[in-house]
């Protein structure tokens, strides 16, 4: 399933990809400098290490596609779109957050962008995603459904049902499975007799590849022709996303279940790393470049934590509008 | 027409009145329902849309949640609400909370049917009477149709709701003959209704129960007792003005159901009472629950486990004899 | 992981397997019947078509092992030796009946045989025999656990994570699907996208085979391979064994879903016909000697009824009895 | 000795003292528990004893089950109640009718151990306090220790019960500090604890909300209101003798419950006071509980759904401000 490098990317498409990474990267580093602060609270799930896998999957993917997303998922939000300064107030719990206050980190919505949403318990979002595929093939819709999970996921019994359900009825689902080896402190071959997660796919009959996480283009091409394929009515598919997390599980993680030595190596194979050298190897990108794609992210976070600061809360006497729905169905 | 005629003509009129609706669910289709519910709908209506699912609950009822979010309207039958604890998860933190996680963004317009309830000799794994547990959850309606009428339009209710609904179908009422009151072509899920009415002492009961509630009035009308009997129809939200108005009238109450004692339904309800009409009171709440034993075989001991007319009647009666300490 | 078949098997042998069958079916079909008198309530799964697959295992399998099972199991009660008697008084729901009367069809147990019970929540049991294959484990028992249940429970969360991690863990349990093509009314192949569920077994890197279900001797065969490997610490291995139910699904069942001609095709194909025709065709048994084992059977049968209409009933006093445990652990 | 490390010292004991003990489940060993309560554990006792598993929560509690019925003495733990509910068919179906539907012939000395609660802004799906709701299954026991003492030696009374006995941790009370009184080396999983003493009203509770409701009569006595506050301890079986002594003393009860409030056990325990002491009570029971909301993320929100202790001062207040109509 896997194909041929696409051809090398122009200046433009090099940059746009670079620049969707360091926006990630920058945001979450900030986030992890806010939580020190006590501005966000709760669980915090960064994504630094795996930009690639959400930038390159969400630039493939059409804005008729639905996404259903982890915990894990700021990576995912600014990928599809949401704007940053929603994001962060959201990280906040002020009233303009994406989700009103109500969700936090770990349950970014943006129905007008198709983002159905982080799910904080583990799989829990597979059974949604299949549901989500067969409305939008019961309704002859042309968007499929792209699905994150971790490795985690793999085992739960919800990836078993889910998989079998979306091959079983060919729903248009993607399972995109971002592989960063870990389940908090779980390594993937102790919580797995077969650690191919392609091979489990395929014990559905479903297509599958394994794809190179940290290369934000080959994401990219593996996205585009597993969605071109499921698009087209040709069943679900899935792809492993090879990746690693750089930072904690979360941040009351002491990492006592991995060496500093593998997470140097992985970041010497980083996603924003790799594509920085490999644009200056192509001629495509001068370090004032890259300076300016770094100082344009830097300045979108700025705005965006001044516009959460200066946010409102949600009035308490709000607390328990939307527990059921206000608008007729 | 029995309550299972009834279900099934609710069935036959979402899916002709709406293209959103489908129905979804283990042997839903080609066996015709597990209680020969929606025998007939796949011939009428097609695989499309009367959908045979895997035995995998927690994938086919998020699925329904999913699809729900995605602009349909579906009906999940789980086959007993036994088979829904592998689904609770979707249930409790996806159905229950997506609307108010997302900001008001999202909302969750899944009916799921289960029959439910104990009394047919299945034994501890198949007779749960969980509709009052399912009643702790914010973000859920639960339902309980326990009258034909119930059965033939709290269907069409819930799908126009756009929350979550669950009903829960009582296994013992699908062979209930009955009819619809002429002209009546709709209810609602917001009251709860006097199925006879009474002025000595309240029997606040839902589903089966009912019918062991009436059959207990008659009883007591022959020994000069007149019981109201309360179906709540709805357990979640409560229709607490329902409740009071009725318990204020006759100033007594006996709450009949059919779930384990200990925090059952019937403990919100006498709690709400508490609260809400405790000085109204004559004599302390009484409830008739299932005996707190996973339900047994045995045809005498289930019996014994289950709440009958014989103990509600006895209920009534120490009630009243309890009369003017209040 | 299929084995070439054993030799011819002597008139003992032969006359031995043929007797359990028979008994089986000699219970099943009483069992039929009493239902309709009302003597038996309840739901009630009967076995008729799938006893080569409780003979053959039971044969192949030890005193000290575990056994889990299903709510169709009077077959596997019968053939792991819990007496008839028993059996039949807990379908009158009697205080004799081996669960007490409080288990009913679906919940026949036997401790003293290591019979864990029916369970009647499809693929609930799988769960429990990992934990005792990690008991059987951890204290260096010699035993291990053969765990039954239906094709239709493959689709279960359950089946995914209990296969997992028993192959995981390198547990001794031996799954023992009984793939008799439907599940209710559900044809495998709409309940799955992969129906060779051999296939899914070795995505765990399980051993699998498929096997002839309606043959004890290939039933007893691939047990006894399987259970030697597992008994030595090889792990967990799966058997798919090939079958059909005879009747409906349970008493309730018009049998819509398939064609009368199936089931004929398959009754000519069944384990105590093609048993008869072989045991004969060698030699080894005469038409008296089958009438023999027929009689005998509804002797056993027809005591069995006696002592359940003898029994005692559980006094009403007893009923919250056990909800807890008597003993000490 | 916070709680987490008594938590921490009894698992020790427990693995120390009985070799058919064995700790399982997600991230329990390398990483140390998630709330480090296991932290060492895997170099003590080894992977065999201390048991990594992967996020399969059904199949490993399932496993537990069968451990508990092959002899073993698991400790299973999960994550946090929140997951539970992907283990509760194997919860319901199968730990707590085992040894009913044997007819006696099996039990299952399983003790799970859950974190449980809200408070650090972790948001719905990682916020609930379901133990009383499971409390209302018959075959299970719910405990809520509370104490550094019970934290302590809880444990091991569960593991001494022959049943399944399922622990719940509330998250908030980890870094709690504190001491076991000397001399201190057992405790009961029966009996309900007066932590302070009062005449004047009733607070009944258990886990975290044992410290709200303290903090609260320490208010309230500084206004001469001697609230007394009864720690349940376990909430399945309800001690209903220690309830309904203080209750009698007191007159007036007032319960404090982080579960939602509809089909809270804080209705179960108002429901066993009128049942049981009626004619003793000098105004009706009030509660304080959670918001009938899936608990939002933001700060001001999530306090604003929680019971605290002014909310509890005010209960307190309008209760005793209701006296004489009884
Ligand atoms: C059902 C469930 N069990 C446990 C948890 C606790 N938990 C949160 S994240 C996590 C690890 C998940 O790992 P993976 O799926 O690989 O995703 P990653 O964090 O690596 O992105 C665990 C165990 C949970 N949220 N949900
Ligand atoms: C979890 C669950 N869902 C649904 C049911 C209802 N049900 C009972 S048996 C059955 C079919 C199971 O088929 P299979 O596993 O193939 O076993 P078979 O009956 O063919 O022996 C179903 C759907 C159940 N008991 N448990
Ligand atoms: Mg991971
Ligand atoms: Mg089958």
């Amino acid at each position: 399933m896997s194909e041929a490098h696409e051809p090398a990317p122009t200046r433009e498409e090099g940059l746009a990809l670079l620049r969707e990474m360091l926006r990630i990267r920058a945001f979450e580093d900030r986030c992890y400098r806010l939580y020190g602060e006590m501005k966000i609270r709760g669980f915090l799930h960064l994504y630094n290490g795996e930009e690639a896998v959400a930038v390159g999957t969400m630039q493939a993917l059409e804005p008729s596609d639905a996404i259903v997303s982890t915990y894990r998922e700021h990576g995912h939000a600014i990928a599809r779109g949401i704007p940053m300064d929603r994001i962060m107030a959201e990280l906040y719990g002020k009233q303009t957050g994406c989700s009103r206050g109500r969700g936090g980190s770990m349950h970014l919505f943006d129905a007008s962008r198709g983002f159905y949403g982080g799910n904080a318990i583990v799989a829990g979002g597979l059974p949604i995603a299949v549901g989500l595929a067969l409305a939008q093939a019961l309704q002859h819709h042309r968007g499929i459904t792209a699905c994150f999970f971790g490795d985690g996921a793999v085992a739960e019994g919800e990836f078993h049902e889910s998989l079998n359900l979306a091959a079983l009825w060919r729903l248009p689902v993607l399972f995109l499975c971002e592989n960063n080896l870990y389940a908090m402190g779980t390594a993937l071959d102790r919580a797995q007799a077969e650690t191919d997660i392609t091979t489990k796919a395929r014990a559905y009959r479903m297509e599958a590849a394994a794809v190179d996480g940290m290369d934000v283009f080959a994401v990219g091409a593996a996205v585009r022709s597993a969605a071109r394929r499921v698009r087209a009515g040709g069943g679900p598919a899935l792809l492993e996303m090879r990746t690693y997390r750089f930072r904690a599980h979360s941040m009351f993680d002491p990492q006592l279940y991995r060496d500093k030595a593998e997470i140097e190596a992985w970041q010497e194979r980083g996603p924003v790393i790799t594509l920085t050298r490999r644009l200056k190897a192509l001629g495509l990108m001068s370090e004032e470049d890259y300076q300016r794609l770094e100082r344009e992210a830097q300045t979108e976070v700025d705005a965006a934590v001044r516009f959460a600061e200066g946010s409102p809360w949600e009035p308490v006497s709000e607390l328990e509008r939307f527990v059921y729905a206000e608008r007729a169905s | 027409m029995t309550y299972r005629d009834a279900v099934h003509e609710a069935l036959r009129d979402a899916l002709q009145a709406d293209p959103r609706v489908f129905l979804m669910g283990e042997d839903v289709g080609r066996y015709g329902g597990s209680y020969a519910v929606s025998k007939g709908l796949l011939e009428e209506f097609g695989p499309e849309r009367i959908r045979d699912t895997p035995l995998s609950e927690s994938a086919f009822v998020g699925a329904g949640i999913g699809a729900a979010l995605g602009g349909l309207r579906p009906i999940v039958e789980v086959m007993t609400v036994n088979f829904s604890l592998l689904a609770l998860d979707q249930i409790v933190n996806n159905a229950a909370t997506l609307s108010h996680m997302s900001g008001g963004q999202l909302s969750v317009p899944l009916v799921i049917r289960l029959a439910t309830g104990a009394g047919r000799q299945l034994a501890a794994q198949h007779s749960h009477s969980l509709e009052g547990w399912y009643a702790h959850i914010p973000g859920l309606r639960i339902c309980a149709p326990a009258t034909i009428e119930d059965a033939r339009f709290m269907l069409a209710a819930a799908l126009a709701c756009p929350d979550p609904v669950l009903l829960f179908e009582h296994l013992y009422l699908y062979n209930m003959e009955g009819g619809v009151p002429p002209g009546l072509e709709r209810v609602d899920l917001e009251h709860a209704a006097i199925r006879r009415a009474g002025k000595d002492v309240t029997l606040i009961t839902y589903g089966w129960s009912l019918y062991k509630c009436l059959t207990a009035a008659e009883a007591l009308a022959a020994q000069g007792i007149e019981a109201e009997v309360l179906d709540l129809r709805t357990l979640r939200p409560l229709d607490d003005a329902a409740i009071m108005a009725s318990v204020r009238r006759t100033r007594r109450a006996v709450i009949v159901d059919e779930g384990w004692r200990s925090g059952s339904l019937s403990a919100e309800l006498t709690t709400r009472i508490v609260e809400q009409a405790f000085y109204d009171l004559e004599a302390p709440v009484a409830r008739v629950c299932t005996a707190e034993v996973p339900v047994p075989y045995a045809k005498h001991l289930e019996d014994a486990a289950l709440p009958g007319p014989a103990a509600i009647e006895a209920a009534v009666r120490s009630v009243l004899a309890r009369d003017g300490g209040g």
